[in-house]
């Protein structure tokens, strides 16, 4: 579809193809007093989409817990705020950057690490740490391939550009991703509570200015066509769009605001991200009760004949909206020049709660504040669960379905799929080391950075499961906050908080609205028992191609602390004759498991309820069994079970050593290992502490067993089973990923 | 005694600028300092670090716009009066440009970033950077650049073989020469070379993230307390 | 036949060239002023041994617009000049 | 005086080109044989504000052995377009 910009004339047809209903348009103007002009509504349209606004998604996510003692800013700013004592703080924030991606991968990945940087550092923190969550489709397809393999590459280049160690993330793949990938972001910042900034345009009379990059036409429409509508078969028309990131003008953007930001020139500042100079000074102006006053024609462009709706819109990278005294401009200027970036003043700060734009002498648009940021429509509505659910639900295998599935089989194709095979090929590719803070980089549970000056630790992950999400909303939100919860704990962390980036398909369906609707309360129930408040967070709606919706994917970010880094429960840590011991009940439950999707081809069956208690009581026990330093190692128990736990337990440890796993023989062996039942880790104890280890644990009344041991020969022995060889298997896990990717490349 | 004071050099898009900071200040004797790029004096340092990163985004080629930089003229002078002189990744990257030490760093020849940990044949220590060192030590650095194949004409590599110039040469996890050795694709597997004086050494891998056992390896400090000895 | 190609890559024009500007930039401050529009692209050159030479043209487009370029943010031109038998 | 200056960058011939390897190989991959001893170099397009047309060319060549191309293993040609005044 095509918008001509040189039509003034606001005809129904334009208010359509802006993606505005006839309703919506009828409030426009009432709120106006009269129609819009044709920048005013290419205005409303982004500012009112889905990306900017929030019109089906704001009124849901007020549900979530949003408050807590240790929460300095929740959601609503740049990104949200967490207390970690000595007077420091976290900012943390998720993004994310599906269509873009879907559209130009590489750029599309590495302009969606710089957005999200952006939101952290211009609250004032350094960004200490990045870290991705990614779906695609299955590895066999080129398209994909060529996907991941610039999605990967568009990260890297631009977080280690800019200086910032990527330390975690996840990546899946499942063809319900195939014809939209998901790309997610999140960045971590530290820095003194004193420092922390926010998004005021306050105090009428003071300047506003734009520093860094000059504005171009990229991403004209970006907001609210890529993010707001549906992949269809004319992506290509939007082509012409796409953003080009630039993190060397990045890292001096980062830099050049934090000083900035400490000099104290700095009264309000924000990045522009979607809908570029429109959003960040109307949302400015409304958190601060002004109005603002633009000059369009003052902002330095890379085009010439840029019309006003462009200069709007355009979401050109690596600029900054700031709000200065301009009786202190010369600091300001001195500070933007030492880092060689251009600032401009571009207009001011007003009383009358007016955003007004002008072109030289010409005013193009005079918009109540509210009616941009305040006014969105809001909708909500109430749908019964979809079709699909209820034969899912009712999956009850016959007995001895299984029976022909060989475990030892069922474990290698479990490890070499490439959803649970090592990580490597991606995060080798990440700088994780610069900064010297990390002491748990990717490949284990969670990353762990040190707080340097203090004695304190960061844990940091991010997690989510679109086919439990699919299988069962509630259950699958809930266990997504869950399994992040146990991958902190499993390094010895208490988690804090999360951010979450919803990535769902299009909410005016009724089954998606209904499973956005669900695994919002399983988050936020979840969130309410594990003492995790939601403090900051992004929805990316539509993601969906002509195959249909993803699946419904939340994907949570979670931080937890460490009091003193030195009680970290290290990655690897045991000798042979250690024990392995299960804390938690033994596995049963296969519905929605890994099993059944990679060694069965099957999705269905309800993934396992989550019973909060349970969480907290084996997480406690993790922590007790820590504090009295008689862990090993320990992985939490997720994807693939037991089974998988202990296998990527074994590659965390020296090359000579082997597992013995013993199942129990009561119950169900492919339950005990692969069942996904929540709430258990898999931890290795010395001979000698096995005792003190159970007797805690049974006071604390969690379930466990000794489940088998640490060996001298280098094989994984299934105890009354089978053995394969250590390093079959670990080659396998290693070359999964590197073997698909070998195969050929193309740009398409 | 007084401190021992370290430049320590930023230009836009040095990214292991403090890194660096950090390394030297936990040197007993060692003082950093910052110099900025656009300065013309080295402050009476008595030792300089390029540090790693992306200077000028890596645009063009890795270190090829910041050899231009006014501090650089300054440096270059610093180092032909016989100041020690360390480049780490892209520090060495620019040195190379500057022409301060032979060869180029090249595209890796996986074409992709790698950042891994990385073991290291210590091949020369009678330098004053490598003094710390055992002959033949084997050490752990990490590496993380996309641009740290090492090149230069054949008759260079042949020379800076027979002049013991080399200093690091990639190891595999064993010590020896396997095939996972060499991360990048570099002649001869050079990790790092000095100049022929002596007293400017530049290498790929960060002794500036081994400091410390808990980030993973503590083999880095060697080089900065050399470096920190040689300026006293 | 064996024919020589030379292709020319380009990013789009309006589409920012970070690397371009950098160097424009760089330029300046080392003396030489008055560089404008810089954009830094690709060149790439290769023989290809084609059965059939009326063919040749169509391959290397194809070859451009599948791999070597990517059309979504770069426009790419290309010759080729065929040789005499060797 | 404005002139249109374009640069062309290549490793020098014997330097191994990883970048064209790799593509040469993912050409055959998809289908595309044939194609022999491709190289990756740069293109570099400016425009440049001369007051004296005589020494734009030495102006370019330095600012190509200076900065733009690394003659340890690189090699470049420039070609500069002079054009009427504007
Ligand atoms: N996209 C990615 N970026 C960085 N690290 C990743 C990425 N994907 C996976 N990893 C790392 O690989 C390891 C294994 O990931 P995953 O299989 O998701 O672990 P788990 O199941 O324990 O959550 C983790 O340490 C994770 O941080
Ligand atoms: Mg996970």
């Amino acid at each position: 579809m095509t918008i001509t910009l040189r039509d003034p004339e606001v005809t129904a047809d334009v208010v359509a193809a802006h993606g505005i209903t006839t309703d919506e348009y009828e409030q426009i103007c009432t709120l106006l007093g009269r129609d819009p002009n044709l920048t005013e509504l290419g205005v409303f349209s982004l500012m009112w989409s889905e990306h900017c606004g929030y019109k089906h998604s704001r009124a849901r996510l007020a549900d979530l817990p949003s408050s807590g003692p240790r929460v300095l800013q929740g959601p609503g700013e740049n990104a949200g705020a967490i207390d970690i004592g000595d007077g420091l703080a976290i900012v943390f924030k998720m993004e994310s950057h599906n269509h873009p991606s879907a559209v130009e991968p590489y750029q599309g990945a590495a302009t969606g690490v710089g957005g999200i940087l952006r939101d952290v550092f211009t609250m004032g923190a350094r960004p200490i740490a990045l870290l991705n969550s990614l779906r695609f489709g299955e590895l066999d397809d080129p398209h994909v391939r060529y996907l991941f393999r610039h999605v990967v590459a568009g990260i890297g280049d631009y977080g280690n550009c800019v200086g910032v160690p990527t330390v975690g993330g996840e990546v899946v793949f499942d063809n319900a991703y195939r014809g939209n990938p998901l790309v997610n972001a999140m960045c971590v910042g530290l820095l003194a509570q004193d420092d922390l900034t926010r998004g005021f345009a306050s105090g009428p009379g003071n300047a506003v200015y734009v520093l860094g990059a000059s504005t171009g036409r990229d991403g004209i429409h970006g907001a609210s066509l890529l993010a707001s509508a549906e992949l269809g078969d004319d992506t290509a028309e939007s082509r012409p769009t796409v953003q080009v990131g630039d993190p060397f003008t990045e890292k001096l953007l980062l830099e050049a605001t934090l000083e900035l930001i400490g000099s104290g020139v700095v009264i309000g500042i924000q990045d522009m991200g979607a809908a570029g100079l429109t959003s960040s000074s109307s949302e400015m102006a409304t958190r601060a009760g002004t109005g603002i006053e633009l000059d369009i024609s003052l902002v330095p462009r890379r085009e010439p004949a840029m019309s006003a709706y462009e200069v709007l819109l355009s979401e050109s990278q690596e600029r900054m909206l700031v709000v200065a005294d301009p009786h202190r401009e010369s600091e300001l200027m001195t500070i933007a020049d030492k880092w060689d970036l251009p600032c401009t003043r571009i207009g001011s700060v007003t009383d009358d709660g007016v955003w007004r734009v002008f072109e030289g002498h010409d005013e193009v648009c005079a918009i109540p504040v509210e009616a941009l940021t305040e006014a969105v429509p809001k909708y909500v509505r109430e749908v019964e669960p979809p079709a699909y659910l209820a034969p899912l639900h009712a999956w009850s295998p016959d007995p001895g379905w299984l029976d022909d599935i060989d475990p030892l089989t069922a474990l290698t194709t479990l490890i070499a799929a490439p959803s649970l095979a090592n990580k490597r090929w991606v995060f080798e590719q990440y700088d994780h080391h610069v900064r010297t803070a990390t002491v748990i980089g990717p490949g284990a549970d969670a990353a762990l950075l040190a707080i340097k000056g203090t004695k304190r630790g960061l844990a940091l992950t991010i997690d989510g499961n679109g086919r439990y999400v699919y299988c069962d909303p509630y259950r699958g939100g809930a266990l997504a906050v869950a399994e992040a919860a146990r991958n902190l704990t499993a390094v010895g962390a208490t988690p804090l908080a999360i951010t979450d980036c919803l990535n769902f398909g299009n909410p005016e369906k009724d089954d998606i609205y209904y499973q956005f609707v669900e695994a919002l309360r399983g988050v936020g129930d979840a969130c309410r028992a594990l003492d995790t408040p939601v403090v900051s967070g992004n929805v990316s709606f539509y993601n969906q191609s002509s195959a249909g919706a993803v699946y419904p994917t939340p994907t949570i970010g979670m931080i937890g602390l460490l009091q003193d880094i030195e009680k970290r429960v290290p990655p690897g840590r045991a000798a042979a004759g250690d024990r392995l011991l299960l804390v938690g009940a033994d596995g049963a439950h296969l519905g929605g498991s890994s099993l059944l999707k990679e060694v069965l081809g099957q999705v269905t069956g309800r993934p396992p309820a989550v019973d909060f208690e349970a969480e907290r009581t084996s997480a406690k026990a993790i922590r007790a069994l820590n504090d009295a330093g008689l862990i090993g190692s320990c992985r939490d128990i997720g994807d693939g079970g037991l089974a998988v736990a202990a296998a990527e337990l074994m590659f965390g440890l020296g090359a000579d050593l082997g597992v013995e796993l013993e199942t129990s023989d009561d119950s169900d062996l492919h339950g005990v290992l692969f069942g996904e039942d929540s709430a258990r880790y898999l931890v290795t104890v010395t001979d000698q502490d096995l005792v003190k280890a159970t007797q805690l644990l049974a006071e604390l009344e969690v379930m466990h067993r000794t489940c088998g041991r640490v060996v001298a020969s280098a094989a994984y022995d299934i105890v009354g089973v089978g053995l394969v060889d250590r390093g079959t298997l670990e080659d396998l896990w290693r070359n999964a990923i590197p073997n698909a990717m070998q195969l050929s490349e193309s740009n398409r | 005694m007084s401190k021992v004071s370290i430049g320590v050099v930023r230009f836009p898009g040095t990214n292991c600028d403090q890194d660096v900071f950090d390394a030297v200040a936990d040197i007993e004797l060692a003082r950093p300092v910052w110099l900025w790029h656009k300065e013309t004096n080295l402050q009476d340092v008595k030792g300089v670090v390029l540090a790693g990163g992306f200077s000028y985004g890596d645009y063009l080629r890795a270190g090829a716009i910041a050899r231009f930089s006014p501090i650089m003229e300054e440096v270059i002078r610093f180092a032909s009066d016989g100041g020690p002189v360390l480049g780490i990744c892209n520090g060495f990257q620019i040195l190379t440009e500057a022409e301060l030490l032979p060869g180029a760093l090249m595209r890796n020849n996986r074409l992709t970033f790698v950042c891994r940990p990385q073991r290291l044949r210590v091949e020369a220590r009678d330098t004053p950077f490598t003094r710390r060192y055992a002959h033949r030590q084997i050490v752990s650095f990490p590496v993380a650049h996309a641009e740290g194949s090492f090149a230069a004409d054949a008759s260079v590599i042949e020379r800076l073989e027979d002049e013991g110039r080399v200093v690091f040469r990639y190891v595999d996890e064993r010590g020896g020469n396997g095939p996972d050795a060499n991360p990048n694709g570099s002649m001869n597997d050079i990790a790092g070379v000095i100049n022929k004086v002596g007293n400017v050494l530049g290498l790929m891998p960060h002794p500036d993230r081994a400091m410390h056992e808990m980030v993973g390896s503590a083999d880095g400090r060697g080089i900065f307390e050399g470096l920190v000895e040689t300026a006293a | 036949m064996t024919a020589q190609v030379e292709v020319h890559i380009q990013l789009k024009p309006g589409m920012l060239d970070p690397q371009g500007e950098t160097l424009e930039n760089a330029l300046a401050a080392i003396g030489y002023q008055g560089v404008r529009g810089m954009r830094v692209g690709k060149w790439i050159t290769f023989e290809i041994e084609a059965d059939n030479p009326d063919t040749v043209e169509a391959q290397v487009d194809e070859m451009c617009s599948r791999l070597l370029a990517n059309p979504i943010i770069e426009r790419y031109e290309y010759q080729v000049t065929r040789e005499a038998h060797t």
